[in-house]
């Protein structure tokens, strides 16, 4: 049997995209439902239907603009763009793809540099403790974003409320967690 | 001129609506193909046998074309799906039992397609002209192995 | 004695401490002990995903490696977005075996992918629920709004959790528990979730249209599942206020404080006077429960 | 042994320019069996088929061979002229050395030597042809449509005043299907119950119909020209003969709060009940699962009421048996009801209404009297919101396709509205406009540039209520996707036209094929719309996809002439081109061990099961039987019996394999 499957070997973000994740951009037909649910998208430069119609175009201009979009940050993973899509097109694993890109390849918007600091904070801290650190978390986000005088007036009352320890709580296998982040991070500084 | 090249038999299995109304067009449309290339008309490709095939090597073939209606276009409506399906079965067999299932070429040619048989036929030709007579054909014992293909169906 | 797993996550080890204790507190009446996975770690939350894949996966597994190590093959994960972490882990790794093994690989221990992930209503349903009316003293006789937030119900595909359009899982055992679980429209509405510290703005935003619904439609309470939609609802009060221009001081209780209440455990054991916005609820007298109306239908 | 003769033709020159047509006689003429051979001009001509009538008679042949053109150009002409001779027409047959051959290749000796191998092969097919007879099946003349929608109508309409026999069978107590619960219709605006009532009055009044409300298709056995139809009366509990239809006992009943389906639910109606006022026919029937008498034994008011004593309580369903020469399927369809769809709050907020819901609303004679009212408080309704596909084009929750009719009932909706509300704000959230008809487009536009409907590109989220009014939450994709909140009065879905819930069942008893969505299948998508696969059965209107009025209609009349034409002769006669199963003498019967692995790949589902019995009635076996009305002669059945218990006529196993063989073996 003859078989004329067109095979077509894209490159660019949106080929990227369906190879990593699985998402398949093209079936996205704009109908912005997405963008109509989506909570943060009124502080979004590019709403979540929008973000999809520019991997559609295939340009590279695009991508780029993409990958330094402040709206990749902003989203925060709510799953109600993917859980009321009619193509079931999983949004957040595409914003969590677009993350990492522009992470990786130094393109994150300097708007959303205290989203990042504060994912690196995050990480920083259960990379040392294994587990969260609330005050060590603080601190370090203050120190990476400068914002010092940020929620000063809370701790004192968290602290009363017995809600903050000074002490971090350390897990036994600190090392293990240490492996999982070199083996997962490897070159890349967090 | 080289040496005489081996002219391959090769028999084709159409059914009536589409492929043999196609390859009444290339005729219409005077366009040249291989003289070596024989037609059998089916009703259907529905209609084909396999065993049919198994007699067409017993007897000489070197090739063997089956074509149809496109897969939606059945003047049945399902005759060609039916074929299709057997023939994905069939396929495993006579490869399993060391049939050269690349003599055979499946192919869709609408009424409408004339240059497109003409393809059909210069293509197998070419690819069964490389591949050279069909000597090793080994009777196999055919009728064990209709049996096996039925049980999937 | 049944006996449970039981993974606090970071936030209720600190910030969100009286949510495990009234957890706690509640499964003893109900004669269930919650056992501490041994050497648990942060999930890593949304700032993992956000930045890197694979280990947005390997800490989930180590905590479910661990717990399989413990034979603890149901565990309780009362923080909904830890919850959804190791559901989704499980997913992904049940759906893509050599992903499995990488990742098995890096966290350095095998994990066969078959540790049950039960979020607070879930556990309650399946251990409290049937036991709860006969065991409620004071009934918890308030409007309240039962908020379900993002992680709870979506992905529904993958959770596969109530129905993700107007849940009903935890009105049901408020209204068990004596209360009015009112209709309102920002259930399962997102409060700004991780965004609290680096973009308070916004969730000043999400969680003030939350609380204003909630008012509006006469709520007393919100009731909560989750510490971040807690601390968001909680503690982000005064940026709340400051959005909606006016003073709102309506209580956010975990539903499981809610329910420890009607069981008769006091405020204290609960840890109710942790929360930011003070737990002032007025005096009523008991009246009969309403009764439940609601069925719900969760999609398959 | 058989007596061949072969006619080769020249065809002009069209063949013989390429190929020697005199040698091919002449070596045919060598061939076994073969006692004559002789070429000729044209052999299409009088003089050239005068030519073959004499060689039969002369030579006896018993077969005869035209190598000529395509046997697709030129086969009815040679087998006719072979029958005048006084043979078998099916024992004639056609090589085609022109299309396959001459007009292929080149002028060589390979062309010449394939023109005779293509000769030799029909000579060993034609060998074994057999005598067949065109097969004749009487017609009876009597149409059944199913359903009375407006297709169903115009259908049989359009058969009786063909002067043909029609039995109307309807499932609802009335006919008029959606149509008579639409206010007005696109594109025109005209009165739907104006232009339908008088045509379901000619159908109740026309003598060649014979109308069965509140009845439905038992079963169907037979096939085209022959149907056996069972139809199911259900009981209406009173004597259609005796009620004057004077709606006394309506007025009685006490049941009087029961959601009236007519009204999609917007009004009530009693237990007994005439669905609409204009119902076609005017007289009530007893909706027994409501009724007190039924569920709770004591009542009866209606029976002391009636003025002819016309309730019959005791009334049981009734089974008649009709015979039928072809059947119309006119069942239409059904509208999906959105509460699969929470985000849009329908069935949680009152003012969240479907489609036909607003239709009603609109209706001069709906609940409202043709004011547009909401639901929930009565009030005038100062901004709606229509949301387009609503659970169209949606595979997640919905349906994948374009429901086709609710971009433009949505134009007329916002249309209506603000005839009716001169002050009020129609909005529009819609992904495309599928206005593809005539003066469709046109409509829309007057919706949107007169009507001052404003139209916004996007999707709805959700709608939700925030004191007292419906938030709906939507984006404006042509406005780099901003999220926008509309503040509505009433919320209209224009939800999905799905398929009937009963019909795959439907399908399933009347043997025709139906498609992944359970709307029926018609034959071809584009040359035979109103065909099925089962010969003898027509399809019509809603039932095949959602379709609009005019399509539906459109199709209707089509679907009649194919019934008209197929009752302007009183039999059929069809090409013997069909399969049979063999039968032998006892004990064997038949080589057929009834795996029935025939029935499931028959396209037509032409294969039935017989039962043989001993003497005193015990099955022995179970044998497959062709029904020869069914077939058509694809033969996929006898490629798959392994035992070879199959064989079609004109292709049959012997043919094809002597043709294999003869066309490599030289
Ligand atoms: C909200 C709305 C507005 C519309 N507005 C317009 C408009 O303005 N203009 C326009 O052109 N079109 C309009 N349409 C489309 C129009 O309604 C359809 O085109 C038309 O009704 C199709 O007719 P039909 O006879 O094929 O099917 P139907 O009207 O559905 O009739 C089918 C009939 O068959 C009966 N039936 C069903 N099953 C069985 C069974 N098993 N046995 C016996 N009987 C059975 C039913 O009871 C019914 O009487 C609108 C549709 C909707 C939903
Ligand atoms: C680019 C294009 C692509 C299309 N693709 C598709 C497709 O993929 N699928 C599909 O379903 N449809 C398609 N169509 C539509 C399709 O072509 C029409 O639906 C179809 O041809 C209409 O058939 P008709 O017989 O009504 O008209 P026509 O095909 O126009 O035939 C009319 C005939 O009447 C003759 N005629 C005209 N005037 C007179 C006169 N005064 N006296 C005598 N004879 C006259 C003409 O010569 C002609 O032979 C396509 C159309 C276009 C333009
Ligand atoms: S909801 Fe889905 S299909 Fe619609 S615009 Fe968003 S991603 Fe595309
Ligand atoms: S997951 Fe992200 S993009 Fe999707 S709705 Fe939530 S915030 Fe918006
Ligand atoms: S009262 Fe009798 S006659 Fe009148 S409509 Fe009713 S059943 Fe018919
Ligand atoms: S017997 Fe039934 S239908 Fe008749 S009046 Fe009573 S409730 Fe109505
Ligand atoms: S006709 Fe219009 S509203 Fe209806 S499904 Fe198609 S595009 Fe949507
Ligand atoms: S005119 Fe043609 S291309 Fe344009 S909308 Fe209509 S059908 Fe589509
Ligand atoms: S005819 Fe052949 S395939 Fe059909 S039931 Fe009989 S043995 Fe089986
Ligand atoms: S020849 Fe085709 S249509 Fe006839 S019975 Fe066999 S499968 Fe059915």
């Amino acid at each position: 049997m003859s078989s004329h499957e067109h095979v077509h070997h894209k490159e660019g973000l949106a080929a990227d995209v369906t190879s990593n994740t699985g998402v398949p951009v093209n079936k996205c037909y704009q109908c912005g439902k997405c963008s109509a649910g989506c909570p943060v998208a009124f502080e979004m430069d590019y709403p979540p239907s929008m973000v999809l119609r520019m991997l559609q175009t295939e340009s590279k201009n695009n991508d780029e603009k993409l990958l330094k979009s402040n709206a990749i940050w902003l989203c925060v993973s709510c799953e109600m763009c993917y859980g009321r899509c009619p193509m079931e097109i999983d949004i957040p694993v595409l914003m969590d793809y677009l993350r990492q890109r522009a992470y990786t390849e130094k393109k994150v918007n300097p708007k959303a540099h205290n989203i990042v600091a504060f994912h690196k904070a995050f990480l920083n801290s259960i990379n040392q403790t294994g587990r969260l650190y609330e005050v060590g978390l603080v601190m370090d986000y203050k120190m990476r974003t400068g914002a010092l005088m940020q929620d000063v007036e809370k701790s004192p009352k968290m602290f009363i409320k017995g809600k903050l320890s000074l002490i971090p709580e350390m897990i036994k296998d600190k090392r293990n967690i240490k492996n999982i982040f070199n083996k997962t991070l490897k070159n890349k500084k967090s | 001129m080289e040496n005489q090249e081996f002219e391959p038999k090769i028999v084709a299995f159409v059914c009536n609506w589409c492929t043999y109304a196609g390859a009444d067009l290339t005729g219409t449309s005077r366009i040249k193909y291989g003289a070596n290339v024989k037609i059998i008309r089916f009703p259907c490709t529905g209609r084909i046998d396999f065993m049919l095939l198994m007699k067409a090597f017993e007897n000489g073939a070197d090739g063997i074309i089956i074509s149809g209606c496109h897969p939606n276009d059945c003047h049945y409506s399902t005759g060609n799906f039916h074929a299709r399906r057997r023939w994905v079965v069939f396929r495993n067999l006579l490869n399993f039992s060391g049939i050269d299932t690349e003599r055979i070429q499946f192919s869709w040619v609408s009424a409408a397609e004339g240059f497109k048989w003409a393809d059909v036929v210069n293509n197998t030709i070419e690819k069964v002209r490389a591949l050279g007579p069909y000597e090793n054909y080994k009777k196999i014992n055919v009728p064990t192995l209709f049996a096996k293909e039925d049980n999937n169906e | 004695m049944i006996r449970l797993g039981f993974y606090p996550g970071c936030s209720m080890e600190g910030g969100a401490r009286e949510y495990q204790e009234s957890v706690i507190a509640l499964a003893k009446v109900f004669d269930i002990e919650l056992i501490q996975i041994p050497d648990w770690n942060c999930c890593g939350a949304t700032a993992a995903h956000n930045l890197n894949k694979e280990l947005s996966l390997s800490l989930p597994t180590r905590i479910l490696a661990l717990a399989e190590k413990n034979e603890l093959m149901d565990i309780v994960v009362p923080c909904a977005a830890c919850y959804s972490r190791l559901t989704v882990t499980n997913h992904e790794l049940n759906k893509d075996k050599s992903l499995a093994d990488k990742v098995c690989d890096v966290i350095d221990m095998p994990y066969s992918g078959n540790v049950n992930v039960l979020n607070i209503i879930q556990f309650i349903q399946k251990y409290i629920a049937d036991k709860l009316e006969e065991k409620v003293t004071t009934p918890f006789n308030y409007n309240v709004a039962c908020y379900y937030g993002c992680l709870l119900v979506r992905p529904n595909g993958i959770l596969k959790f109530d129905r993700p359009e107007d849940p009903q899982t935890m009105d049901i055992l408020v209204k068990k528990a004596g209360g009015n679980a009112i209709d309102w429209a920002y259930k399962a509405e997102c409060c700004g979730a991780g965004m609290s510290v680096s973009r308070t703005d916004i969730v000043a935003r999400l969680s003030g249209n939350i609380i204003r619904d909630a008012v509006e439609r006469k709520a007393e309470v919100l009731a909560v599942a989750c510490p971040m939609c807690h601390s968001n609802l909680d503690m982000r009060r005064p940026e709340i206020n400051k959005f909606l221009k006016k003073e709102v001081d309506v209580p956010v209780l975990y539903i499981s404080q809610i329910l420890g209440l009607a069981v008769g455990l006091d405020a204290k054991t609960l840890g109710l006077q942790r929360h930011m916005v003070a737990v002032n609820l007025p005096e009523k007298k008991a009246e009969q429960p309403a009764p439940i109306t609601n069925t719900i239908k969760t999609e398959a | 042994m058989a007596r061949v003769g072969v006619f080769v033709c020249h065809c002009g020159e069209n063949i013989s320019a390429t190929v020697d047509c005199e040698k091919v006689a002449k070596e045919s003429g060598d061939l076994n069996s073969v006692v004559f051979s002789t070429d000729y001009k044209y052999m299409c001509s009088d003089p050239g088929q005068t030519l073959i009538k004499e060689a039969i008679k002369e030579h006896k042949l018993d077969r005869v061979v035209v190598a000529a053109c395509s046997p697709r150009m030129h086969e009815p002409t040679f087998r006719k002229a072979c029958s005048e001779a006084g043979m078998n027409p099916y024992l004639c047959e056609m090589a085609n050395i022109r299309e396959h051959c001459s007009w292929v290749h080149p002028k060589s000796e390979e062309t010449t030597a394939k023109a005779g191998d293509l000769v030799r092969t029909i000579v060993e097919k034609v060998k074994k042809n057999k005598p067949l007879q065109a097969i004749k099946v009487p017609i009876t003349k009597t149409a059944i449509v199913i359903g009375g929608g407006v297709a169903g109508i115009q259908s049989a309409l359009d058969i009786a005043n063909c002067g043909h026999k029609v039995i109307m069978v309807e499932k609802q107590p009335s006919i008029g299907g959606h149509m008579s619960q639409l206010s007005e219709t696109f594109p025109t605006l005209d009165c739907s119950q104006c232009i339908l009532t008088p045509r379901m009055v000619e159908v109740a009044q026309h003598p060649n119909i014979t109308l069965y409300t509140y009845a439905e298709i038992e079963s169907v056995d037979g096939f085209i020209g022959n149907f056996k139809v069972k139809i199911r009366r259900k009981s209406k509990s009173l004597d259609e003969n005796l009620c004057t239809g004077c709606g006394l006992c309506t007025t009685k009943c006490p049941k009087k709060k029961i959601p009236n389906e007519f009204e999609r639910g917007l009004g009530n109606r009693t237990a007994i009940y005439v669905p609409f006022p204009q119902a076609v026919p005017n007289k009530p029937v007893i909706d027994r699962e409501n009724c007190n008498y039924y569920q709770k034994g004591t009542c009866k008011v209606c029976e002391k009421v009636c003025p002819v004593q016309a309730i019959r309580f005791d009334q049981e369903d009734q089974i008649i048996e009709v015979e039928a020469g072809a059947l119309v399927v006119c069942t239409g369809f059904d509208v999906l009801k959105p509460n699969f769809f929470p985000e849009y709050g329908y069935g949680k907020y009152k003012d969240v209404i479907d489609g036909l819901q607003f239709e009603r609303l609109a209706s001069a004679s709906g609940p409202t009297k043709g004011e547009i009212r909401r639901p929930s408080d009565g009030e005038i309704p100062k901004k709606i919101v229509f949301i387009a596909c609503a659970g169209s084009r949606d595979p997640a929750k919905g349906i994948e396709y374009c429901s086709k009719i609710c971009c433009m009932y949505t134009a007329k909706h916002a249309m209506l509205y603000k005839h009716k509300v001169h002050d009020g704000t129609p909005y529009v959230f819609y992904m495309d406009i599928r206005a593809g008809g005539k003066m469709y487009e046109e409509f829309v536009r007057r919706a949107i540039v007169e009507d001052d409907t404003k139209y916004i590109r996007g999707r709805v989220s959700t709608v939700f209520e925030r004191n007292g009014k419906l938030i709906v939450r939507g984006a404006d994709t042509l406005m780099g996707a901003q999220p926008v909140e509309i503040e509505a009065d009433m919320v209209v879905l224009a939800s999905a036209g799905v398929s009937n819930p009963d019909s795959e069942e439907l399908a399933q008893r009347l043997h025709v094929s139906y498609d992944a969505y359970k709307f029926f299948a018609e034959a071809h998508p584009k040359l035979k719309p109103v065909e099925t696969n089962t010969a003898g059965i027509f399809l019509a209107g809603a039932c095949q996809a959602p379709k609009d009025i005019p399509e539906s209609v459109a199709a209707a009349s089509g679907a009649a002439v194919k019934v008209a034409a197929l009752f302007s002769n009183s039999e059929l006669t069809r090409e013997p081109v069909v399969a049979e199963v063999n039968r032998q003498a006892p004990p064997v019967f038949s080589t057929c061990t009834g795996c029935f692995l025939c029935e499931k790949v028959c396209p037509y589902q032409a294969i039935e099961r017989e039962e043989i019995k001993d003497r005193n009635g015990n099955v022995i076996k179970t044998l497959a039987r062709i029904n020869k009305g069914l077939c058509q002669g694809c033969g996929t059945c006898v490629a798959l019996c392994r035992v070879k218990a199959i064989d079609l006529h004109g292709f049959s196993n012997q043919q094809m394999y002597s043709e294999v063989m003869a066309l490599l073996n030289f």
